[in-house]
């Protein structure tokens, strides 16, 4: 029984009906629309790729959003100068963001520690007040790079591929309009991305790779004296992870062909962090769980305001009522970040494993899951 | 009103014949009831909701947060107007109007509220969200071009129209404009136009002006702007430096100034940007300097009272533009500071201002189009003449969606009689001196129908 | 030549609020071992106390404006001058100076309060989980301040007499160009005075030794049989105190506003790990060296050669620096060093 | 006679002013067990750091198996076939028992660096045999699935042990491998070390503990001072006067 939950074919399976049906489960909690849902499977994704860094290695990176940005750039420069099919855009900013990663991976996993931290901070810092201010021929400033009607759009052309009717040509995976479905398709498109990089994350963490970047985070002058040359192990990671990031901000931008500076901002690459430890870090399923923690408080608690109150705690008599909207309206609507930084305080004081340690304990209450902890993903 | 008189016939007919081939007529019963213009199916179309949701998109976090509070106040206070609560407000200065004070179309107004976090990313998030989810039909708000410009761009793809809130850019309604798109407030064109004769009258042709420009989209454009309008003048442009958004500390940036020989600086920032740079700058002793035998001036091209707060004492005396000031005497702007005053027990700032202006127009809009459907609802904005919302006679230039009525060159009040008494208005700059060809800046409105 | 010697004034300013930001960063670092993300808050709250301070100075009469009838506008006239004329007067304007005698307490108290209630059960947690606790009590404080005074700056004015510049290059027998603004000088002096200070305390006191002792070997100052938890409480209060007082002074040059600190939480980092973690002489000389490159950087002449090099050359220099010395400029060999 | 796999010439390593290790030769010939002994402070572990990569000596020369060893990184030198047991037991303590003997395994078959992340580990039967046949011979394999950082101190030094072991190297460093032992665990160490493969492979110990000393070695070479005073059996050594004035004396003040 036990195994059975542990093989890949079952975990698969269980985690694609769960994404999938996200629309139906999402309904009660008020998240059943497409932007939430697209912003759940795409920050899921960021957040996994970079679970495989800090999660399986221990380095933290604080500039994971520059590689986002990237992809995002890359992606609409695509759509700009090639084709309006998403495929090949999100192809070329896995691989740009990738090599991007690869240069400020090989300069900064020199050092490890506190001043790695800082190193990838400084560099995606540089990164944004760059795309912000001088490379606005590049990026389009505060604006954001947008495609407009009079793209070039070369391999379009080529094949004599036009859009009829429309000012700006819409986004398409293979003929498939990704606006169509009400945005729903979006969703899907994204959903199904998430799955695959969820499978090869699973793998990694499944594989002697993933085993020996477990094996760095946890002793890595060890993992030298036993004969791993751990700084390619680290740089492949980062790599790695990079290129989920660039990926997930192209499929951003296949869904919604726009991408700003602020993508890069410090405090982007804070959120990817928080979403990780939040979810929980170096498990398979926290790092998502985190990232839809954050999106949902981010875009449903902020729009909560007096009359929605009032008419949530409407079963409870009028006293009450009004007592419980006095108590939760700072934290919702403008106060929402106020809920954000509470809820990362009450975690980590009394969660350090994450939301998915919650989740285990409780689990462990009803006499369910392990009774000690392992490391998650070793298959046995 | 005429311009939609004109609407053309040949559309109307053309998208009907679209509608038919595509064989969608046969899903609404609406079609039967209301006439050709409903019978396209169209997104959040309230069909016989009793109700129709506005989504009002604002800064509750971030350096803008308090303007989104503002504008927040504002928007409140438009729905209940609409909805013929209230004393009404400008509904009843503003002329023509077809709104009854029975809501949209019959319809009560009900909004949804976003925090844009003056982030493009945030900004369409929420936006969608209340598109999306909770069905919004129009979308306003936000405080800055870069959001503006973000927001509009997704409300063409979605087919909902945006109302833009305080936006300066010329960009907006230059080579980003947009079908949907539409905004009140004025632009750094206008201000360069509206400020460059007093700066003239007051300072004279003679002059070498310095600018620290926010470095970013706005910043820029506000710089050109002012720059194209002194050096008409004769004035000389000694350097224009670039500065980080958000600098915090501008002193490396002004102690050049004192050496360069310039006797006038220019401050393209705002928000939190320009109370400290002008902060400092007065710090700096740059207002007590005697260039040249002439005395050194500093000016705020975009002013706004709510954010000038954070700036004390500096600002007396300083010149610059806004959009609109609560201290105008004229019906329209009486009627909504009065209403506003007793509402919130503050005056309105300009961002307020222009918010509540814009969800009055869009109403007004639909009721002219007889409709919601967005593209009539376009067509009746487009051209649309209007006075009794301050500033005077106003049009919604049809060719770039940008509103055309009076700019307010202001000064910072030497000496306030309250809190709120920070800018005297110097001058109604007319709106003919700061009409420009709608040519001008490039751009593409794009179609009616998405 | 003018132009670079004011630069190297406004260096030093700027050195001065990085240095002693960073100061008490790197002390919580060195000695507790924590990675402290409210640091900026407070700073933010350093400067709030000034905002307080001087609004509790100016509680005033309203006088209604009668020429505004839509809504109620006051002219305000506090009761300090009212009651005492010039003199009260006087305090209203020396309210920024003043309010340091009322920040001192108010700040060594936060700074206990936060290490009781929180950063002590974080002592031996990682990293990573002192960076979220930590930055979630920012995001609350902040929010709580926003709750208060609103999101906009309020202007905090430095006194009358020092709110104008001074001639420094006619007192050195300079070019009469050369000004700088008074509350600035006075910014660097007192930053001096502050940083000499904590350095004095440090040096000559037993219970700076023990600190020291603890900066340089956490583990076995904790076997010396000395009430280490007690001596961790005031460390952090006094890396409090000090980041307070730097945003007291810092409130005339930057209206506050509840973000403020949220915008200086990155650079300190960048000061302090340049300077070498837990150095404080390096957190020192790194804020001024940071300090004096961002202003050069921003010249003209040199923007011209590289644009947009003054937005970068903070993270430039912190980059060269940790590849080529990577324990920082005062680090100690083998101290935090990876 | 059998011939010499590591050849340390002339190693000399200041720090500062002080010097660790002046003029040192040695030399370790295949199968033998050779101890190095000497006072606190006399250059011992100094001495294995320079032979694993972890210090370079200011010059000299360090041999393996016909190869220099110096500026060579210690992933390399671990792979050249001279591993490294230490003394206080550097494990994976986040990870389980078995994977903390499949990673040196690992190490052994992929190299300094392999790029397998699609392999599953659940396919690595060989490797996950090995490492469990090695838990049994040292008595771990009921632990197999707890983490390394959870087990006793004991239990510790032995899975060192075990890993250093899997790696079949050429030749094993051992660190004080009975240091802070019980006498009984000291024993059965000892046992350890003399019985199978373990016996038979080329070890180099340091060691405090005479008794351990003379139960393993085959020679034995004193460090004092950063100079080799004495090199030969055991019983030599006993008998050398110089050893007995540097070492032998300060070794009983020690107990």
């Amino acid at each position: 029984m036990k195994n059975l939950f542990k093989s890949n074919a079952v975990i698969m399976l269980v985690f694609s009906a769960v994404v999938l049906s996200a629309p139906i489960w999402a309904d009660p909690i008020g998240a059943n629309y497409p932007d939430l849902l697209q912003k759940f499977a795409i920050f899921g994704l960021f957040a996994v790729g970079y679970n495989i860094l800090f999660g399986l290695t221990g380095y933290l990176s604080f500039g994971h959003a520059a590689f986002l940005g990237v992809g995002s750039y890359a992606a609409v420069w695509s759509l700009k100068l090639l084709t309006m099919n998403v495929f090949l855009g999100i192809i070329l900013a896995t691989i740009i963001s990738g090599l991007f990663a690869l240069v400020i991976g090989f300069i900064s996993l020199r050092r490890s520690g506190i001043y790695f931290s800082i190193l990838t901070l400084a560099f995606a810092q540089m990164s944004y007040s760059l795309a912000y201010s001088v490379l606005t021929p590049i990026t389009n400033g505060e604006t954001g790079l947008q495609i407009a009607a009079d793209d070039p759009r070369f391999l379009d052309r080529l094949f004599g591929i036009t859009q009829e009717g429309v000012a700006i040509p819409s986004t398409h995976f293979f003929g498939f309009d990704i606006k169509s479905m009400d945005g729903y398709f979006g969703f899907y498109f994204a959903a199904v991305v998430l799955i695959i990089g969820f499978y090869i994350a699973l793998k990694i963490f499944r594989s002697p790779f993933g085993l020996k970047l477990k094996a760095i985070k946890s002793n890595q002058t060890r993992m030298t004296y036993t004969g791993f040359n751990t700084r390619p192990y680290l740089l492949s990671a980062f790599v790695i992870s990079g290129m989920y990031a660039g990926l997930a901000g192209s499929i951003m931008v296949a869904i919604d062909p726009l991408a700003g500076a602020e993508r890069m901002q410090w405090t982007a690459s804070g959120e990817v962090v928080l979403m990780t430890i939040l979810g929980g870090v170096g498990t398979l399923i926290g790092p998502m769980l985190g990232a839809a923690i954050i999106k949902y408080a981010e875009n449903i608690f902020s729009a909560l305001n007096n009359t929605e109150l009032t008419q949530m705690f409407n079963f409870a008599p009028e006293t009450i009522q009004n007592a419980l909207v006095f108590i939760v309206e700072p934290f919702v609507g403008k106060g929402w970040h106020l809920s954000l930084g509470a809820m990362f305080m009450l975690v980590v004081i009394f969660l350090p494993g994450g939301v998915m340690e919650g989740v285990e304990r409780i689990l462990r209450l009803f006499g369910i899951g392990k009774k000690k902890k392992v490391v998650e993903g070793d298959a046995k | 009103m005429k311009k939609n008189d004109q609407t053309p016939h040949l559309d109307r007919r053309g998208f009907m014949k679209k509608t038919a081939a595509a064989g969608v007529v046969a899903s609404s019963p609406m079609f039967f009831m209301k006439g050709a213009y409903a019978a396209k199916d169209f997104r959040n179309d309230p069909k016989d909701s009793k109700t129709v949701t506005l989504g009002f998109n604002v800064p509750q976090s971030g350096a803008y947060a308090d303007e989104g509070a503002d504008e927040l106040r504002a928007y409140k206070l438009a729905v209940k107007h609409l909805n013929g609560e209230g004393d009404g407000g400008m509904m009843k200065t503003m002329k023509p109007s077809m709104l009854k004070g029975n809501g949209i179309l019959g319809k009560k107004v009900v909004f949804s509220t976003g925090d844009t976090q003056t982030k493009s990313d945030a900004a369409r998030a929420s936006a969608k969200r209340m598109i999306e989810k909770d069905g919004a039909l129009m979308i306003s708000g936000g405080s800055s071009s870069g959001v503006a410009i973000a927001v509009q761009g997704l409300c063409q793809e979605m087919g909902t129209i945006f109302m833009a809130g305080l936006t300066h850019s010329n960009d907006t309604t230059g080579k980003d404009r947009r079908r949907y798109g539409f905004r009140h407030f004025f632009n750094t064109e206008m201000s360069g136009a509206s400020l460059g004769p007093v700066l003239e009258k007051e300072f004279g042709k003679e002059r070498s002006a310095y600018h620290l420009t926010a470095d970013y989209t706005w910043g820029w454009s506000q710089e050109g702007s002012i720059k194209k309008y002194t050096e008409a003048l004769g004035w000389e442009t000694k350097a224009a430096v670039k500065t980080p958004l958000g600098a915090g500390d501008f002193s490396q940036y002004i102690t050049p100034v004192l050496n360069s020989g310039a006797d006038v600086l220019v401050l393209n920032h705002y928000g939190k940007d320009m109370v400290n740079s002008l902060t400092q700058a007065v710090q700096f002793g740059l207002r007590d300097k005697n260039i040249n035998g002439k005395d050194f001036q500093i000016v705020v091209p975009l002013f706004s009272r709510l954010m000038a707060q954070g700036a004390g004492e500096n600002i007396k005396g300083i010149f610059g533009s806004t959009n609109w000031n609560w201290a105008l005497k004229d019906e329209g702007s009486q009627a909504f500071v009065k209403s506003f005053g007793a509402e919130y027990g503050n005056p309105p700032s300009q961002a307020a201002h222009t918010c509540y202006v814009q969800t009055l127009l869009y109403a007004n809009a639909c009721e002219m189009a007889g409709t919601f459907y967005p593209p009539e609802v376009i067509k009746a904005l487009e051209g649309f003449k209007f006075d009794g919302m301050g500033n005077g006679a106003t049009e919604y230039r049809a060719e770039d969606h940008q509103c055309f009525k009076d700019v307010l060159v202001v000064r910072g009040n030497q000496n306030p009689n309250s809190q709120f008494d920070l800018l005297e208005v110097v001058q109604e700059v007319p709106r003919a001196q700061v009409e420009y060809d709608s040519k001008e800046f490039g751009g593409e409105l794009g179609p009616y129908e998405v | 030549m003018d132009a670079i010697l004011i630069q190297i004034l406004n260096g030093l300013d700027k050195g001065a609020a990085y240095a002693l930001i960073a100061l008490g960063l790197t002390l919580a670092f060195g000695t507790l071992g924590i990675v402290n993300f409210a640091h900026g808050a407070l700073f933010m709250l350093g400067a709030f106390c000034a905002v307080v301070f001087q609004k509790i100075l100016t509680i005033s009469v309203k006088v209604k404006d009668e020429s505004v009838t839509l809504f109620d506008a006051y002219k305000e006239q506090p009761y300090l001058e009212i009651w005492l004329g010039d003199f009260g007067a006087a305090i209203v304007d020396w309210a920024v100076p003043l309010s340091i005698i009322f920040a001192i307490p108010v700040m060594i108290l936060i700074g206990i309060a936060m290490e009781r209630g929180l950063i002590k059960h974080f002592y031996k947690r990682t990293h990573a989980e002192q960076i979220l606790v930590t930055f979630g009590l920012a995001i609350v404080i902040q929010e709580i301040i926003k709750h208060f005074f609103g999101a906009n700056p309020i202007p905090t004015p430095a006194p009358d007499i020092v709110s104008g510049s001074a001639a420094v290059g006619a007192f050195f027998g300079l070019s009469d160009n050369l000004v700088y603004p008074w509350w600035r000088l006075i910014y660097i002096v007192f930053a001096g005075v502050v940083i000499f200070a904590v350095f004095a305390f440090l040096k000559f006191t037993t219970f700076g030794m023990v600190v020291r002792a603890g900066m340089a070997d956490r583990e076995t100052v904790g076997l010396l049989g000395i009430n280490i938890q007690k001596r961790f409480t005031i460390v952090f209060a006094i890396a409090a105190l000090v980041a307070g007082l730097a945003g007291v002074m810092y409130s005339p040059i930057l209206p506050p506003d509840y973000y403020m600190g949220m915008e200086f939480l990155v650079l300190s980092f960048v000061v302090v790990v340049v300077g070498g973690m837990g150095s404080l002489g390096g957190a020192v000389l790194a804020g001024f060296l940071l300090g004096i490159l961002q202003s050069f950087a921003s010249m003209n002449e040199v923007k011209s050669i590289i644009p947009g090099i003054d937005q970068i050359i903070i993270y430039l220099v912190a980059i060269v620096v940790l590849l080529v010395r990577p324990r920082g400029l005062l680090g100690r060999e083998g101290v935090f060093e990876d | 006679m059998s011939s010499t796999i590591l050849e340390i010439k002339g190693v000399n390593k200041t720090f500062g002013g002080l010097h660790a290790l002046s003029d040192v030769n040695l030399q370790i010939t295949e199968g033998e067990t050779h101890a190095i002994i000497g006072p606190n402070g006399a250059g011992k572990s100094t001495l294995l750091n320079c032979c694993i990569g972890k210090l370079i000596p200011d010059n000299g020369s360090v041999t393996f198996n016909g190869r220099n060893m110096i500026g060579m990184p210690p992933h390399e030198i671990n792979h050249a076939g001279m591993v490294r047991v230490f003394q206080t037991p550097e494990i994976f303590p986040d990870l389980s028992l078995i994977d903390n003997l499949m990673i040196p395994a690992l190490a052994k078959r992929d190299g300094t660096y392999s790029f397998n992340p699609f392999k599953s580990m659940a396919k690595e039967k060989a490797i996950r045999d090995e490492a469990m046949e090695s838990l049994a011979e040292f008595g771990l394999d009921k632990f197999h699935d707890q983490h390394a950082g959870s087990i006793s101190r004991g239990d510790k030094r032995r899975l060192e042990l075990a890993m250093g072991l899997i790696q079949h190297p050429t030749l094993l460093l051992l660190d004080e491998p009975t240091a802070g032992m019980a006498r009984h665990d000291t024993n059965n160490t000892i046992e350890l070390l003399k019985s199978g493969k373990m016996g038979e492979m080329t070890k180099v110990i340091i060691e405090h503990d005479m008794h351990v000393v003379f139960s393993l070695a085959d020679r034995i070479s004193v460090l004092a001072r950063g100079h080799i005073i004495a090199t030969g059996t055991p019983e030599e050594i006993k008998d050398d006067p110089k050893v007995k004035e540097a070492y032998l004396g300060e070794e009983q003040e020690d107990e």
